[in-house]
């Protein structure tokens, strides 16, 4: 009897539509939260803990089915719009789903009442945009995600409210605004040359020709300055230092991920396979760049937040230097790609969160007035000394993995520039870790006051870290999973 | 074409001559109140104009009434926009033009 | 060519025209008018294009889609003016507050 | 005929320039009022370039939302700020120092090259529009309406238009979340009270007649919702308020109907259907016609909140 049930669960868990899900619940909740802020809360907390049941549901769906196809109206493309999901996707919604859960417990103890009524629905409409993005096989579609994502985005980094908070809020919308619109007309010149919106029809369709050439720039301008690459960037430092700390987190670790994984997965079934070495040798070489110059600027920085958000933008350029090493048949790259993203999201949501404790113990983030607190808030500096690891590349952590695949491409490759570049990159990550790290264990040379931080925050904060640690076992069966439905257009998988 | 397209061509075209001469008093008159002037007269009898040679030609009655009710609302917000207009000028301190 | 790639270019210069106004002009509000005219040019280079085969029934896609534009880009216009309005009562200048040293 | 088609290309050209025209001055002219009535000229013109192009379901959306609502927000901003400086002098008015000239020819050049190179690669499309027109007239049937536009909108697409709906609302949480803004003066005038009072039950009614006539011609949703903020952004210009006990749960019930209204249909399709906002052919009809209905009010309350700015209850609160 009771392996009949059982499988009668596993029959119906296997039957939930969990992609639909994955919209309309976190939409649902935000409008629940906007109705009654009293219970906004638990609904919050309910919606990222079933986010995440979800999840694991469409990966087991996946696993048992293959690439999962959603013929949203039943008309299917390219009349109507169709949802997708494979491993890269999985792997995103995945990220955003343990980073939502983190984030979502953390901020129940860091926000006051007036800002948490504000912040709820706004995140989980944030929510509802990054899983329709990455549930998202149309290009119009994605268009919509990508303004519902900015636009959220937005807002919540003007939360705080101030002069700095609103100054970087502007200046991050007028920045993805202008990618919307280049993006938008990409989708405008792809729909006419091609006859459809739908990502795999186009796929098929397209040959090199003058409106491909003209989409390929416009997509690739406006997704480049969303995800903050080098020369681009300039919008991201003040946006992320200046939002409230769960806002940061989330931006950094989710936000620049999105429009990054649009531009990987329109380059991997667009463009790729038209030959296009020189845009690829040209995105690899401004990640160089921004490796090299959001490393000396983290170096140079004297706020935490400051510093955690020129990493970022150093830790986008590894993200690009897969571009060029990706050649032929060759996944290890790619496969680099998805192990540094997925850490760094785990890693840099700590380090923000981390930012977080340390101004609400301290009022102020300034690296060298930190007041031993080492021994204050043992946990918190675990989980930035944990983080650390993971961005710096060390052993066994997750961005040690994903640095080392990514060393491993270049050196087949015998692209040994680049090899120096990562090298360089990670040095100088040490660098600026261990300049915070160093600080926490002296005493301030002013007096400060300084408040009790909640248990809550500490704890969330730590567990990412260790998650993105522990990414580092994990790597196998995560790259295993990245690989259904061959995203990155081979059956080769793994190491 | 039949005679009645002719008038309603005879029509819109007296239509768009008074568009023309609002539109020159727009530009031309000396401030903002004779400006206003000359914009709704000439344009609300333009716009009489256009709208019965539109329904000279009109395939029905229907078609007809709409664009009466069109002219009608037109008539009515240009009157009231128009006083609105002269009545935050003379807020704002702006003297009639003598000459 | 026929008259819908007469307005595919005008399109395309009106994207041109806003875009250029967006990194010239300091002034925010000025901004906000840009992207309006940038997308103003995409949306007529959507539909302009969807009407260059001629006489038959002009593709609804695009007009469905540019309708949705229009809204999305009133719900940006409406939040960047209130993001403006915010900003210069704080600062009192209605541009980017300079970066303070990198 | 040769005669006809000259007037049409000199028609099309003018239009085309203008538009150019009137957008380079909106985007240069030193006088930020002018600059933006040079706007809404502009989105006048585009709305007739929309009939040009037989693209009457978005003209309709272009006057009322591209020109009239955006205008209208504006125009509220450049009011708005006068009330922040005291002495009357609009902040926003204050000249910027104005970029090298160096800087502007580069940023020229680059962008004449740009159009250079967009304009090459549309020219040289295929003279066959590779679009679905095909596609979307064979299922207008089973669509439940007769007008495509709506059917892209509320059918086959209509998963884009659910999104459209988080935006509008996310656009007014946004603006409520930055926090009050200065009020403009209200404006009390016979003229204009008699004004409104007489427009709202047209407004209304045209609302009504857009959403209705929106199945099977040019109309829907989003232009009746506009309308219908018309008439809203005129209660709030002749200084009407919300009451306040419309103002907390009922007028936030209000802008999430639209949203909600979907999700409720998109569930309730999911589980007869098993897909997402698959409408049965012979309820569709129907259903497009209640989410539309829903939506129009919605979309009509979030605009004219919009325009309002500040939340009401944080208003009265100050």
């Amino acid at each position: 009897m009771r392996v009949e049930s059982s499988t009668l669960m596993a029959a119906i868990f296997l039957d939930v539509p969990w992609a639909v899900v994955l919209i309309l619940l976190p939409l649902a909740g935000a409008l629940v939260c906007f109705i009654s802020p009293a219970v906004a809360k638990s609904v919050v907390l309910l919606t990222v803990f079933a986010n995440t049941v979800s999840v694991a549901g469409l990966a087991w769906q996946v696993m048992e089915n293959g690439v999962y196809r959603h013929a949203v109206g039943g008309w299917g493309a390219p009349l109507g719009i169709d949802l997708y999901a494979d491993g890269l996707s999985l792997l995103m919604l995945l990220m955003t789903a343990l980073v939502g859960l983190a984030v979502s417990v953390y901020s129940t103890a860091y926000f006051d009442q007036p800002q948490a009524a504000r912040f709820w629905p706004l995140w989980l409409l944030l929510l509802t945009a990054l899983n329709a993005l990455f549930l998202a096989a149309d290009i119009f579609n994605i268009y919509v995600t990508l303004e519902l994502m900015g636009l959220s985005a937005v807002a919540l980094s003007a939360l705080s409210g101030g002069k700095d908070a609103l100054g970087g809020a502007m200046r991050y919308l007028l920045a993805t605004l202008l990618g919307s619109l280049l993006f938008l007309f990409g989708v405008a010149l792809l729909y006419h040359g091609f006859g459809s919106v739908d990502i795999i029809i186009l796929g098929q369709r397209i040959v090199a020709s003058p409106i491909v050439w003209a989409a390929l720039a416009l997509i690739t301008a406006g997704l480049t300055l969303k995800t903050a690459l080098f020369p681009l960037h300039f919008w991201l430092p003040p946006a992320h230092a200046s939002a409230p700390a769960p806002v940061s987190a989330v931006l950094s670790a989710l936000v620049v991920k999105a429009s990054f994984y649009i531009l990987l997965r329109l380059w991997l079934e667009f463009f790729a396979p038209l030959g296009v070495e020189d845009i690829g040798t040209l995105l690899g070489l401004l990640g160089a760049a921004a490796v090299l110059w959001g490393s000396v600027q983290a170096l140079r920085q004297s706020r935490l937040k400051l510093l955690v958000a020129y990493s970022t933008v150093a830790q986008i350029g590894y993200l690009f230097l897969a571009f060029p090493l990706a050649v032929g048949s060759n996944v290890t790259a790619w496969n680099a790609v998805a192990c540094l993203a997925l850490s760094h999201a785990l890693a840099k949501a700590a380090m923000f969160l981390v930012a977080g404790n340390l101004l609400r113990f301290g009022g102020h983030d300034r690296i060298a007035d930190l007041d031993r607190v080492v021994q204050r808030l043992p946990l918190t500096v675990a989980a930035f000394a944990l983080a650390g690891m993971s961005i710096m590349g060390l052993p066994p952590s997750g961005g040690f993995v994903g640095k080392w695949l990514l060393l491993e491409a270049a050196l087949i490759q015998g692209r040994w520039d680049l090899a120096a570049v990562m090298m360089i990159g990670g040095l100088m990550a040490a660098g600026y870790v261990f300049k915070v790290l160093g600080f926490a264990f002296t005493q301030a040379n002013i007096p400060q006051k300084s408040k009790a931080v909640p248990a809550t925050m500490e704890w969330a904060a730590l567990l990412l870290a260790v998650a993105a640690v522990l990414l580092g076992f994990l790597a196998v069966p995560l790259l295993a999973l990245v690989g259904m439905g061959m995203p990155f257009g081979s059956s080769e998988v793994g190491p | 074409m039949m005679v009645s397209d002719y008038l309603a061509v005879v029509v819109l075209i007296l239509g768009a001559i008074f568009f023309l001469a609002g539109t020159l008093g727009l530009l031309r008159f000396p401030d903002v109140y004779t400006r206003l002037h000359a914009l709704t007269k000439a344009d609300n009898v333009g716009l009489g104009l256009i709208v019965i040679g539109l329904g000279i030609t009109s395939e029905s009655l229907v078609v007809a009434g709409k664009l009466l009710l069109i002219w009608l609302l037109v008539l009515l917000a240009g009157a009231s926009v128009s006083y609105l207009i002269a009545r935050a000028a003379l807020h704002k301190g702006i003297r009639l033009w003598k000459r | 060519m026929n008259v819908a790639f007469l307005y595919t270019l005008v399109g395309v210069g009106l994207f041109c025209l806003g875009l250029y106004a967006l990194i010239v002009q300091a002034h925010l509000l000025r901004k906000i008018l840009a992207f309006n005219i940038m997308g103003s040019g995409i949306f007529l280079v959507l539909v302009a294009l969807a009407k260059r085969s001629g006489n038959a029934i002009p593709d609804p896609v695009p007009h469905a889609m540019v309708i949705t534009g229009i809204v999305v880009a009133v719900s940006a216009t409406a939040l960047a003016l209130t993001l403006i309005l915010k900003l210069t009562t704080e600062t009192g200048k209605a541009e980017l507050p300079d970066e303070g040293g990198e | 005929m040769e005669a006809l088609s000259l007037l049409q290309w000199s028609f099309d050209g003018l239009l085309g320039l203008s538009l150019l025209w009137l957008a380079w001055q909106a985007l240069v002219c030193t006088d930020l009022f002018k600059a933006v009535v040079l706007f809404i000229a502009f989105g006048l013109l585009m709305a007739l370039t929309w009939v040009r192009l037989a693209a009457p379901d978005i003209a309709l959306a272009e006057a009322a939302i591209g020109a009239g609502l955006t205008g209208a927000l504006l125009l509220s901003a450049l009011a708005r700020s006068r009330v922040i400086q005291a002495n009357g002098e609009s902040l926003l008015n204050v000249p910027l120092a104005a970029r090298k000239l160096q800087f502007r020819w580069l940023v020229a050049i680059i962008l004449l090259i740009v159009a250079a190179g967009l304009g090459y690669a549309v020219l040289g499309l295929p003279p066959e529009a590779a679009g679905l027109s095909t596609e979307v007239a064979a299922n207008l049937t089973l669509s439940g309406v007769g007008n495509p536009v709506t059917a892209v909108l509320l059918n086959f697409r209509a998963y884009d238009t659910l999104l459209e709906m988080a935006v509008l609302l996310l656009a007014l949480l946004a603006v409520w979340s930055l926090g009050g803004l200065p009020q403009r003066e209200a404006v009390t005038d016979p003229v204009l009270d008699s004004l409104v009072r007489l427009l709202i039950p047209v407004l209304i009614l045209v609302s009504a007649y857009l959403l209705w006539v929106g199945a099977d011609a040019p109309g829907g949703a989003f232009q009746a919702g506009s309308v219908l903020s018309a008439a809203g952004v005129l209660l709030l210009l002749a200084g009407w308020r919300l009451p306040l006990r419309l103002a907390q749960r009922p007028l936030r019930f209000a802008l999430v109907a639209g949203t909600g209204t979907f999700i409720a249909i998109a569930v309730l399709t999911l589980i007869s259907t098993g897909r997402l906002l698959e409408y049965p052919p012979a309820q569709a009809g129907t259903l497009i016609l209640i989410l539309e209905a829903v939506a129009t009010i919605s979309i009509g309350v979030t605009l004219a909140a919009l325009f309002q700015g500040a939340s009401p209850v944080h208003k009265e609160k100050q």
